[in-house]
This record gives structure tokens, C-alpha cells and sequence, in this order.
């Protein structure tokens, strides 16, 4: 006994136990929770009663969940297909030795200190078009200047693509600017020797170097979009219609206002596996790289 | 080691401390009003409550969703609010069905408070026989509000059927103003949608189709025609209708910008508070049908049950406070409701409040809000076709009705 | 003073076997360099020895007494990383320090270590700098001291010259050579640096895929290979190998020539006739084509490096380097012969690839 | 990498590209600083200026009466103080929850870190699903265990909710970090004798400044803007000013003054906002320094 506590002087194993108990309990503990209310009829408070697999049938049937589903996918693309590219292109601009780095880094970063639901407000504000450009423009003079989006179910997720993309694109720069910091010198040598033109040095040399950077910042985008709600709410609450419902309102509706427990733990556990077939491949290609 | 309580018994102890009574009657009070004139209405409420001794723990929490996973992860912590402002629903019903409410079987008795309600109402607070919620007040779904100036500059009279609103909307909106003033949030476009079903088939057609969901009933070319005036309605949304919230929508009639309205009469507060009069400024009518209806939705308070002595004693003095006549009357006159008594004297109420409660009092007039009515799911799914048919200009009246039928049937 | 018994050390991981069957008795206060290319299991070993790395079966005995069980620190051990692994966070001083620290050692007398290490490797002035100002043969000498205030009885090297250039790399092998003639601690050092062993080591260990292939003393794995790999790994150019058969009258047979293996000391019996000569490049001599008793031979062209040379011949079919004077490279002919030196050849069976 | 050296970029050549680089950024920066001028702009409106006139307008009598309601009188239930005596419950709340998620996060990462192999990566997986389930999910489970433990409704409860829901991001930041940190610094520390605690203690976290910068700050935001979690668990005497700020601007059914619910708003947002001004080099620098690697 005496040498094995001995042993553990130096052991992370302790730590990693514990900490993932915790991580069990309070996360897998709910995830089992919440499978096994999905598989009931509970309404506002917990029924234990297993009624089989009636709510994820009614789930996939539901128009509203199909829409919120093909909303997710929609959004989820352009947002990180958006970001990542806006994001990109400041960190390239921001590594060209420009004056004043330090200032737009801060302009472009800020908005991740403000929360979802107060950017929502605002964009809301700024795409309101009575109130909002559309007005302004108009009032100016510009009679036919159109910019709707937020009021035309075709177009209003685009509205919360472009906030969305507001909120985060700071981080990716960021992260970028930090990966484009730690390309060797020499291989910027390299590029200069063989002429290769700027675009392509990125895109073919510079780029496919960081994945693992870039694989970070999509993970990171993609649990955004998963637990998507708070813009939704703040900026759309959903419509116009339900053109831009997202599953986790859809989810959290159902917990609260629809008082229907079971369909939306169902829905929840829907996300959850979702959410671990987009995980797939960046789990592969990590074991992969680690063994 | 409960360390809640251990902090508890401290603060009692401070309490015990400055007070003379030994057991101070607590409530903890969740709930959601927290504009001015919702605020003013508690303060009615807790300012009774409290001079007779009570001792008042707010709890508002103005997102309803949120307030709703507050009480339910409030019981089921074990620390429940005493008391919860919220409707009659299915909530309600499962809460009170789940023995999670404390009845109040033998003050109503002592009080005689069955006989000053009116028996629609009296059957909302009751679940299995047992008075769980006690009535704060009384609001109607189906009314329509209009800017009276606006109807006197262009020679309108208020309208008394659903063609005279929609040729006076079309004069309003050849002046250039906006015929009907819409907040395009789902609840708000199907409460539109509700309002039409209950004035063209009337109180009893209303009852067969939503509370009993009978089969003829949804055979009806009530519900078609319903359908129709729905998407005429929705062919006034001016561009920057979606989204808009109710009280920025109501601004606008407030301010002449626009002519009608439909929203229920809590739209009236944001009339007093612009120091608009009824009757003046602003008219109000309900939904114009061939009978008299009065689609009521009631804030209640439901009391969980407590354990501890003093909060018991809290609920009962909160609840003498919520049914006394003179705190009726007043949460009537500063937030728009109607009182839940039928012995509390209306005529220092406004025309429209007046208005209300005698079609309330009318025999066989008011029926229950889809709201309350209809299970959370069903009026949820309602709401979302609604707001489908809505924006989708091509989805045809057949399809909705198929639809509409087909949720109604669904449970 | 300390010895170091290893014994029956082995290792897997994921499927492959990284130590095999390792056993190493180690004489107090001797200098033993654990050579082997990269992969061969040299790090792990020494990572086992310090107790950073587990087993999966075997025993370290530091004075004869188990260690196996005992944490690093417990074992009295020192040890000198490749890449340093200074505190950068801790100043020099707090580096040197901090073990003491943790042991408890009373402040004065981490003082008088702190100050003692640092006369002897001459960092005294570095003292109160951060890692990050120091250069690379600096953060070295840091490292080196790190290990000394322990003043352990065994040290352990991993690599700690491959980060250096030639010129440092030189001059510190020198000063660790010294350092151990003063402290006459045990050494276990790990390269992959022939040099380093060849000068160093009282006793080098070879290793190959996880298994000690020699464990002698310098010049007997440069004479008397144990095995075909230390043969070829051992010695710049590496040996001249030829099959061939050897036969029960001491004869070697290769490509109809018979080469007179009489004067070779054989430590075991050939079991098969299948061998390998390995000769090195010194104990080829060069001779006139058509002398008697020597092979024909053709130069391919010669290196000169300085102070002698090498010539490259073809000779039976395969390449040989042979070590020549630098007149004489200069005035080779294209066609010689060839003899070998047969009493300093190594034979091998080739089934078992071990010394005959 | 080093700061010290001027790392040398191929520059855009000709001096037009030189002007159009500057323009994308100014357009770029009008872009993020928009919203925030929004809300200030509108926020020192009074009420009729908002009705009347747009939003993007300029306010032609600024005034700092929405400010003051905002602060102090504003109705939020019972009580109109507006979003004031949530400060401090606020800072009470955020300041321990992110020192504690922050400093155990990063101990679980240099630990996970230490295990090298596909157990470990198998950890992360799971940790990394944490971060996917959507948090109202977890809300009934955890109320169920918290009020088991006594902890329901207290402070220490409100605190350990933060703490527990932000261990997978902040631990799977610092393995990403800690696994880039050689592993012989580690043993080294080990040869001297020091613990496993030791070593994260006197030799990882020193080394770890920028990297704590880094998810301090996100924890911060988060937890800062945090809204139910702290209306669930708080219990009242601790609730955060978020919860005032929703109180104040989504009103369900009484009057709106839109002024007076964006100086709620900025006036809640001043404490991420000059974390970030402030602490924004240091963010980068942590990001560089490998928070997220993969």
C-alpha cells in the first residue's frame, strides 16, 4: 500500500479519474437522462414510463423539425464556409505589416465580448427596414434601395448567417494570424525563390500546412451552430413563418413553452448524434496523426 | 451537511432579530410582470399582501420560457416557489394533476368565492375538483383596437363586420398609413387566426371545434372561411411586420400610423401609458360575429406545495390578498385586465374595460382562449401552421384546413 | 559509487517490442555509453533506468538493491536531458535549486551546492537569467549542473550533445570526460554518436532492435565485433564484408578463391559452412596484380581526407574501401591485388549473424 | 516564435494594392464597429427621437436619461432599480467561477495531456461532446443533483454550475496547449522529485500565462453573459445582472422604451468589453502560443 501511494506521487491519472467522473456524471449522466426521457411521454415534469420510440417518430414527422434541420445545415455552412473566409482573409491582411495592427485587431475581436442575444439586438436594429439601412438609405434620397432580408423568409437566415459571422470571425483571425505567425521563415524564402504568386502561395503551401488550426476553429464553429439559440431568438425568434427555426429552439421550445419533455429530448438526442457524425472525421484524422 | 439551510436559519435568525412576530409569513413570488404598468399591478398585490404582514421574495424573470424552467427546476430541487404567476393551461394541469400544488378547497369555501365567478372561469382554476390557481385578472384574446382620429379624419365608422374592417383598412391604406397594423411573430398571427374562427362561428361553434375537438365541427365552412379572412388579413402586413413585437405594432395605432389592430386588451395598457383615453383616442372592439364571444385568458397564481410553516401561512395570506375585491379593482385599472370577480364594481373602469366585462358577464359569451384550451403541443402546432400559412402565399385554404384538422385530431 | 544491475528488462508498446530480454550489469563508478541508432530502444532503456518509463517485466538493482518500485527522485539518480529541459519559468539559480527545494534541503546549504555547481561549470554569472537568454551551450552546462547538485551518485545522459555544433560538441565531450575523472560518479550516457562512445565509454553498450547486441569495452567492439551489426555499425568506413564458405580445414572459400583462415582465433565451432568475412579498411593490403595468394582488384577512385586516404577497389564483385597513405593513393594503379590481414578479420555465421 | 524579430512578409507591390488593402480594412472595421455605435448612438436618445426618427441616425439632443434609468431605475419585477444591484452579485459570480474553471482546466488538461495514447484520445472525444449537448438538456439533472448535495439555489452552487459546464472547453484549450509543452520539461521535474501537483504548480503554470489569458477571458464572457443558469441556481440574493437586463428588455406585455433597454445593454456589455480592449494583445499572443493547435 505504502509503495503504491508512492507511486501515484507522480500520476495524472488521479486528476484525469476525477475530472472525468464529473464530466460523466454531469454530462453523460444528463445525456442518459435525457435519452431515457425520450424514449417516455413526459410533458412538464419527468414520467418514467417507456412508451418506446413513438416521440422520434413524431419528431421525423414534424414540418417544423425537418425545416429546423435543413435551417441548421444551410446556416451551418454558409456561417462557417463565412467566417472562416472573412476570418482569413483580416489575418492575411493583418500579416502585412499595416500600420495600426493593434487597433483593427481590437475592432475586429471586440464583438466576441458581447453577448449572442445583445448582437442579435443589434443586427436586428441595423437590418430593420423601416428603421434600420433600408430606411436610412431611403430617407437619403435612394427611393429604391431594397435590403429586406431580415423580413423575407427566402432570405432572413442570411441575416443571422451575416451577424453570426460579425460575432466570430474575430476569433478565427485571430487564430489564423497565430498560425500564419508560426510558418517558418524559410519556407516564405522558399516562396519567393520559386515565384510563386501570393494567392497560390496560400492557398496550395501556406494553408494545407495549418489544418490542424483550421480543424480547431471549424470544431469550435460547429459547437456554435449546434447549440445555436440565442441569436435566433434575439434576432428572428424564429421567423418570419419558421424560415429560420433552428433545432436547438425547436428543443428548448419544446422543454418549456410546448410543455412537451419527451418530444424534446428526442430532438436533443437527435443534435447530439448529429453533432457526432459533422465530429467524424476530425476524430479520425486526430487518431490517425496520434498513432 | 445542508448548507441552503444552515444559511436559511442564519437569515431567520437575523430576521427573528428585528421583527416581533415569531414566524413571518413569506412568500416567494415567480413570475413575469416586470414593465411599469405589469410592475405597478404586483406592486397592487404584494403592497396588500404586505401590510398585512407578509413578507414579499420576488422572483420575476420576464422570458416566460425561462421563468418556466425556473419552477420546474425549482420543484424539482425541492425549493419551490410559493407561488407562480401563470395561465390555466396544460402547465397548470399537469402541475395540479401531479400533486404538485397546494389546493384551496376550504378558503374559497369560507370565502364563497364560486359564487362571484363566472362558471367558465371558476372551471379553469379547478383541476379534479380542486381550486388550484386563484385569478388575477382577465384578459381577451379577440379584441381589435383603432386610432380614432385616424377613423374621424377619413369618415370611418367603427366597423361592425368583417367587410366594413376591410374596406376601412382599404381607405386607410389609400391615405397612405398602414390598414392594419401586424407584429408577424407566430403568436401573434394565429391569435388573428383564433379571433376569425371565434367570430364567425360564435362561442358554441368555438367549444365543439377547439375545447371538445369534435369531427363535425372541423367538417364546418366555418374553418375555411376563417382561413380566407386570415390570409386577407395578411395581405396588410406592411414590410417591416415580421418580427415586430405587439407593443411596437400597438405604437403605431397609438400614434395614428396606423389604423387597426388585433391584439388582446393588455394592448390597452400601451394606450394609458402613451396618455391615450378610451373612447377618444382609441376605440375598441371585439371580433365582429352574429353572438357576442370573449375569448378569456386569466393570470393566475398557482402555490406550489411548501413544507415550511411560515410559507405556508404566506400562501394564505397571499392568496385573502389576491381574491379581495379592492386589489382586483385596482390591478384592473393599471394594467387593462377585466377583475375576475363578478362582485367588484367596473364603473370607474374605462368604456373599453367596461366593455369587457359586460360581454363577460353575457350568458354563454366567453369561452376559453385556444391558449388554455388546446394541450401546449396542439396549440403549438396550431401556431406553427398558422405562421406557415401566413408567409406561404401558395399554400391553399384546403391544404390548411387539412392540416388544421388533422393536429386537431392528432391526440 | 554506484553499480547498476539491469536485468530481463522488457518492453512493449502498441505490438512492438522495444526492449527485448536487456540485461547490463553496470561497475560502480564506471562510464558506460549506450550506443544505437535511432529507434533501437537506447531512450527507453535509460527512461526504465530513471523510472520515468515502466516495464513490462525485469528488474533495475542500483547497489543491489531493487528500484523498480521506487518514484525517479527515490533513486538516487541524476539525469541530463537532450533538449535540457531547463524550468523556463525558473531562473537559472531556481533551476538549480528546486529539487533541493522540494527535498527539503536546509537554504544554506542549497546555497553552497548552487554556488559550487556553478564554479565548477563556470555559469556563475548566469545565475539570475531566465532560460530564454541563455544560448545553447549554456542552457547545456545549466542542465549538467542541474544534475550535479543532486549529487547523486549515477548520472544519466540522454543525447545531451546532439543539440551542439561540431566545435561545443568537442570541447564539452572533453570537459564531461574530466568531470567524471572528479566526480567519479556512474555514467550512463546515451548517443548515437560513435565518437562520443568511441572516447568516452569505459564500456560501450550496442544496441539493435531492443536487445544488447555487444556490451565491451571500446577498442574490443571495434577489433572483435560480437555480431554482423556491431561489424557494420561500428567504424567509419563501415567493414568490408564477403560471403563465402568455410571449411573444416580453416579454409574460406569466396568465388574459387581460398583464403588461409588458420591464424583466426575462433570462440565458437562453426556449426554450417556458410560465413561472412568482415575485414576493415586497414587490414586490406594493397599489392601488385598477379602476387601470389592475392585477389585481382580494380580502383574505382580514391578519397583524400587530410592525413591519410581511401581507396574504393571492386574486387569479387563488391565494392571495398581501403585505407591508404596519401602518396600512395595519389600513385595507384587501376589494376592490383588484394590480401587481407586474416588475424585481425572477423568471421560470422551467416544463420546467426554472431561472431565465430 | 519571437517577438522581438520583425518578421519579414512579401509585401503587395504596386501602391494601388496598398490603397485597396487599407480600404477592405476601414470597410471591414465600419462593418464590426456598426452595431456597437448603434446601440450607444440610440441609447443617448431621448424616447420621441427613437419613435420618430431612425435608428441609425445620429441623436440630435444626446442625454444621459436612459443611462440613469437603465442604471438604477428601470423595472425589473417588483423592484424598479434597474440592472445596479446585479453588479455585484455579477462579479461575485464571475470572478471565482473563472478562476477555478481556468486554473482546473488547466490541470485536467496538463494531466490528459500526460496520457499519450488512444485511451486519451478517446477522453477528448468524449470531453469534446460536452461541448455539443445543448445546455437545457442538462438543466433538470443537474438541479436534481445539486439539491441532493444541499447546493441547489446557493451561491456555491451557482458557482460550481459554471465551473462544471465550462470544464470541457477550458480543458480541452489547455491539453491543446499542454500537449505542444515537451514532455522531457515534465520528466525532468519528476527526476527532481517533484509531484504531479507540484510540477503543474511551480514549473507547467508559470509557463502558461498567455494560454491563461486566453481562457480566462472566454470563460469570462461566457459566464459574464450568462442569463439562466444564473435565474435556476442562483437563488434570489445572488442573481447576476443579466437576469435585470432581460427584465428590462423582454418585457412580454407592458410598454418599450428602446433607449432605455440598449443603455441596459451597453451598461452590462462594459465589463467584457474592457476586458477585451485591455487584454486583447495578451489574447492573441496566448492564441499563438498554441491554445488552439490541433
Amino acid at each position: 500500500m505504502k509503495t503504491w501511494l508512492h507511486r501515484q506521487t507522480f500520476n495524472p491519472d488521479i486528476t484525469v479519474a476525477v475530472f472525468f467522473g464529473v464530466v460523466a456524471i454531469f454530462f453523460y449522466g444528463s445525456i442518459l437522462w435525457t435519452g431515457y426521457m425520450s424514449l417516455t411521454r413526459s410533458t412538464l415534469i419527468p414520467s418514467y414510463e417507456v412508451i418506446g420510440f413513438d416521440q422520434y417518430v413524431k419528431l421525423f414527422t414534424n414540418y417544423r423539425w425537418l425545416v429546423s434541420c435543413l435551417n441548421m445545415v444551410i446556416f451551418g455552412v454558409l456561417f462557417i464556409v463565412g467566417t472562416l473566409s472573412f476570418g482569413t482573409i483580416l489575418a492575411i491582411l493583418a500579416d502585412r505589416r499595416i500600420q495600426a495592427e493593434s487597433l483593427f485587431r481590437t475592432i475586429f475581436l471586440y464583438p466576441l465580448a458581447v453577448s449572442l442575444i445583445v448582437t442579435g439586438l443589434s443586427w436586428r436594429w441595423v437590418l430593420d427596414p423601416v428603421n434600420g439601412l433600408q430606411g436610412l438609405m431611403r430617407n437619403a434620397g435612394w427611393e429604391s434601395f431594397t435590403f429586406d432580408w431580415l423580413t423575407n423568409p427566402d432570405r432572413a437566415i442570411y441575416t443571422l448567417v451575416i451577424a453570426s459571422i460579425w460575432h466570430s470571425s474575430g476569433l478565427v483571425m485571430v487564430i489564423v494570424l497565430a498560425g500564419l505567425r508560426g510558418v517558418d521563415n524559410d519556407l516564405w524564402k522558399a516562396i519567393r525563390m520559386e515565384g510563386i504568386p501570393l494567392w497560390r502561395a496560400y492557398l496550395q503551401v501556406i494553408f494545407p500546412g495549418m489544418r490542424p488550426v483550421i480543424a480547431s476553429c471549424v470544431v469550435l464553429l460547429m459547437s456554435e451552430v449546434i447549440r445555436g439559440y440565442d441569436l435566433v431568438i434575439a434576432m428572428t425568434k424564429g421567423g418570419p413563418g419558421i424560415a429560420t427555426e433552428m433545432p436547438a429552439k425547436f428543443a428548448v421550445d419544446f422543454y418549456f413553452a410546448r410543455v412537451n419533455l419527451g418530444l424534446a429530448s428526442a430532438a436533443s438526442i437527435v443534435m447530439l448524434l448529429l453533432s457526432l457524425l459533422m465530429l467524424l472525421p476530425y476524430f479520425y484524422s486526430e487518431f490517425r496523426k496520434r498513432t | 451537511m445542508n448548507l441552503r439551510r444552515f444559511t436559511s436559519t442564519i437569515s431567520v435568525l437575523g430576521l427573528l432579530a428585528g421583527s416581533n412576530t415569531a414566524l413571518a409569513q413569506t412568500v416567494d413570488v415567480q413570475h413575469y410582470w416586470t414593465s411599469s404598468s405589469e410592475s405597478k399591478a404586483m406592486n397592487t398585490v404584494a403592497d396588500a399582501f404586505k401590510s398585512k404582514g407578509g413578507k414579499w421574495i420576488d422572483s420575476p424573470s420576464a422570458d416566460f420560457d425561462a421563468a418556466l424552467a425556473a419552477v420546474t427546476s425549482r420543484i424539482a430541487g425541492g425549493e419551490p416557489p410559493s407561488a407562480i404567476l401563470m395561465t390555466p393551461n396544460s402547465a397548470l394541469r399537469e402541475l395540479a394533476g401531479s400533486g404538485q400544488l397546494r389546493d384551496f378547497d376550504d378558503l374559497a369555501a369560507e370565502g364563497g368565492w364560486q359564487k362571484v365567478m363566472s362558471p367558465l372561469v371558476w372551471s379553469k382554476l379547478n383541476v379534479g375538483d380542486h381550486l388550484v390557481a386563484l385569478p388575477v385578472g382577465i384578459h381577451a384574446q379577440n379584441w381589435v383596437w383603432y386610432s380614432k382620429p385616424l377613423l374621424e379624419e377619413l369618415k370611418i365608422e367603427e366597423p361592425k363586420t368583417f367587410e366594413e374592417l376591410f374596406s376601412a383598412a382599404d381607405k386607410i391604406k389609400a391615405s397612405g398609413r398602414i390598414g392594419i397594423a401586424i407584429g408577424g411573430e407566430p403568436w401573434q398571427e394565429v391569435g388573428i387566426l383564433f379571433s376569425s374562427i371565434l367570430a364567425l362561428g360564435g362561442p358554441d361553434y368555438w367549444n365543439e371545434l377547439i375545447v371538445k375537438r369534435s369531427p363535425q365541427a372541423l367538417k364546418s365552412p366555418v374553418l375555411p372561411q376563417a382561413f380566407d379572412i386570415f390570409r386577407k388579413v395578411s395581405t396588410y402586413a406592411d414590410p417591416a411586420s415580421p418580427g415586430r413585437s405587439w407593443n411596437d405594432t400597438t405604437n403605431l395605432v397609438v400614434t395614428g400610423k396606423a389604423g387597426f389592430q388585433f391584439m388582446g386588451d393588455w394592448a390597452r395598457g400601451e394606450f394609458l401609458a402613451a396618455g391615450k383615453v378610451a373612447g377618444k383616442d382609441f376605440g375598441c372592439f371585439l371580433t365582429p360575429g352574429e353572438k357576442p364571444s370573449y375569448a378569456i385568458l386569466i393570470d393566475v397564481f398557482a402555490f406550489p406545495v411548501n413544507k415550511d410553516e411560515d410559507r405556508i401561512k404566506g400562501q394564505t395570506l397571499l392568496a385573502q390578498s389576491v381574491m379581495d375585491p379592492a386589489v382586483e379593482e385596482q390591478i384592473a385599472e393599471v394594467k387593462g385586465s377585466v377583475p375576475s370577480r363578478t362582485d367588484v364594481d367596473t364603473s370607474k373602469l374605462d368604456v373599453c374595460a367596461q366593455l369587457g366585462a359586460k360581454t363577460l358577464a353575457t350568458p354563454g359569451a366567453a369561452v376559453q382562449a385556444a391558449y388554455d384550451a388546446l394541450a401546449g403541443d396542439l396549440n403549438g402546432q396550431v401556431t406553427d401552421l398558422a405562421t406557415q400559412f401566413w408567409t406561404d402565399k401558395s399554400m391553399t385554404t384546403e391544404a390548411a384546413v387539412e392540416s388544421f384538422s388533422k393536429i386537431l385530431q392528432s391526440e | 559509487m554506484s553499480s547498476v544491475s539491469i536485468r530481463q528488462i522488457r518492453k512493449s508498446f502498441a505490438g512492438l517490442t522495444v526492449l527485448d530480454s536487456v540485461d547490463m550489469e553496470i561497475a560502480p563508478g564506471e562510464f558506460v555509453v549506450i550506443l544505437g541508432s535511432s529507434g533501437c530502444g537506447k531512450s527507453t532503456l535509460l527512461n526504465v533506468i530513471a523510472g520515468l518509463d515502466d516495464c513490462d517485466s525485469g528488474q533495475i538493482l542500483i547497489n543491489d538493491v531493487d528500484v523498480s518500485s521506487l518514484e525517479p527522485s527515490q533513486r538516487g539518480l541524476a539525469m541530463v536531458f537532450q533538449s535540457y529541459a531547463l524550468f523556463p519559468a525558473m531562473t537559472v539559480r531556481r533551476n538549480l535549486s528546486f529539487g533541493m527545494e522540494i527535498a527539503g534541503t536546509p537554504k544554506a546549504k542549497i546555497a553552497e551546492k548552487v554556488a559550487w555547481a556553478a564554479r565548477l561549470l563556470q555559469i556563475e554569472a548566469l545565475l539570475d537569467r531566465k532560460p530564454s537568454q541563455l544560448s545553447g551551450g549554456q542552457r547545456q552546462r545549466v542542465a549538467i549542473g542541474r544534475a550535479l547538485v543532486r549529487s547523486s551518485s549515477i548520472c544519466l545522459f540522454d543525447e545531451p550533445l546532439s543539440n551542439l555544433d561540431a566545435k561545443l560538441r568537442a570541447e564539452t565531450r572533453v570537459e564531461l570526460k574530466q568531470l567524471h575523472a572528479t566526480l567519479k560518479s556512474t555514467m550512463i550516457y546515451v548517443t548515437h554518436d560513435q565518437i562520443e562512445a568511441m572516447t568516452m565509454a569505459d564500456r560501450v553498450a550496442i544496441m539493435h532492435k531492443g536487445r544488447v547486441e555487444q556490451f565491451a569495452e571500446p577498442q574490443t567492439v571495434y577489433e572483435k565485433p560480437a555480431s554482423l551489426f556491431v561489424a557494420g555499425f561500428i567504424g567509419s568506413p563501415a567493414m568490408n564484408f564477403l560471403k563465402g564458405h568455410l571449411e573444416r580445414t580453416r579454409r574460406f572459400k569466396t568465388h574459387d578463391v581460398c583464403l588461409d583462415a588458420s591464424s583466426y582465433g575462433f570462440a565458437t565451432e562453426p556449426t554450417a559452412p556458410e560465413a561472412i568475412l568482415g575485414i576493415r579498411c586497414e587490414d586490406v593490403n594493397v599489392v601488385e596484380r598477379g602476387t601470389p595468394d592475392s585477389m585481382p582488384a580494380t580502383l574505382a577512385f580514391t578519397e583524400l581526407l587530410g592525413a591519410d586516404a581511401l581507396g574504393w577497389f571492386d574486387c569479387l564483385g563488391q565494392r571495398f574501401s581501403v585505407k591508404l597513405t596519401v602518396d600512395a593513393a595519389r600513385t595507384m594503379q587501376k589494376d592490383v591485388g588484394f590480401r587481407f590481414n586474416m588475424s585481425k578479420a572477423s568471421f560470422f555465421s551467416a544463420a546467426t549473424e554472431r561472431r565465430l | 516564435m519571437s517577438h522581438g524579430i520583425q518578421v519579414k512578409r512579401p509585401v503587395f507591390g504596386p501602391r494601388v494594392a496598398r490603397i485597396g488593402l487599407y480600404a477592405f480594412l476601414i470597410v471591414s472595421a465600419a462593418f464590426f464597429l456598426l452595431p456597437l455605435l448603434l446601440i450607444i448612438s440610440n441609447s443617448l436618445k431621448p424616447l420621441e427621437e427613437i419613435r420618430q426618427g431612425n435608428l441609425l441616425a445620429l441623436p440630435v439632443r444626446p442625454t444621459f436619461d436612459a443611462w440613469i434609468t437603465a442604471w438604477k431605475s428601470a423595472c425589473t419585477g417588483l423592484e424598479c432599480g434597474g440592472v445596479r444591484p446585479g453588479l455585484w452579485n455579477s462579479i461575485k459570480i464571475a470572478v471565482p467561477s473563472v478562476a477555478i474553471s481556468t486554473l482546473v482546466g488547466a490541470l485536467n488538461g496538463y494531466a490528459l495531456a500526460q496520457w499519450k495514447s488512444r485511451r486519451a484520445n478517446l477522453i477528448m472525444l468524449l470531453v469534446t461532446i460536452g461541448l455539443f449537448i445543448p445546455y437545457q438538456a442538462m438543466l433538470y439533472p443537474t438541479v436534481k443533483i445539486l439539491s441532493s448535495m444541499g447546493l441547489f439555489r446557493t451561491y456555491a452552487g451557482i458557482v460550481l454550475v459554471h465551473v462544471i459546464y465550462g470544464l470541457p472547453y477550458t480543458t480541452l484549450l489547455f491539453r491543446n496547449f499542454y500537449v505542444g509543452v515537451p514532455d522531457e520539461i515534465s520528466r525532468a521535474a519528476r527526476m527532481e522529485g517533484a509531484s504531479f501537483l507540484r510540477t503543474f504548480w511551480s514549473v507547467i503554470l508559470p509557463i502558461s500565462t498567455n494560454i491563461l489569458v486566453v481562457v480566462a477571458i472566454l470563460q469570462f464572457t461566457g459566464i459574464w453573459n450568462d442569463y439562466l443558469l444564473g435565474l435556476i441556481f442562483a437563488g434570489n440574493d445572488n442573481l447576476p445582472m443579466t437576469v435585470q437586463l432581460t427584465n428590462i428588455v423582454n418585457n412580454a406585455r407592458g410598454s418599450v422604451s428602446p433607449n432605455v433597454n440598449m443603455a441596459a445593454a451597453v451598461i452590462t456589455a462594459i465589463p467584457t468589453l474592457v476586458v477585451y480592449f485591455l487584454s486583447g494583445r495578451y489574447f492573441v499572443r496566448g492564441i499563438a502560443a498554441g491554445a488552439v493547435k490541433g
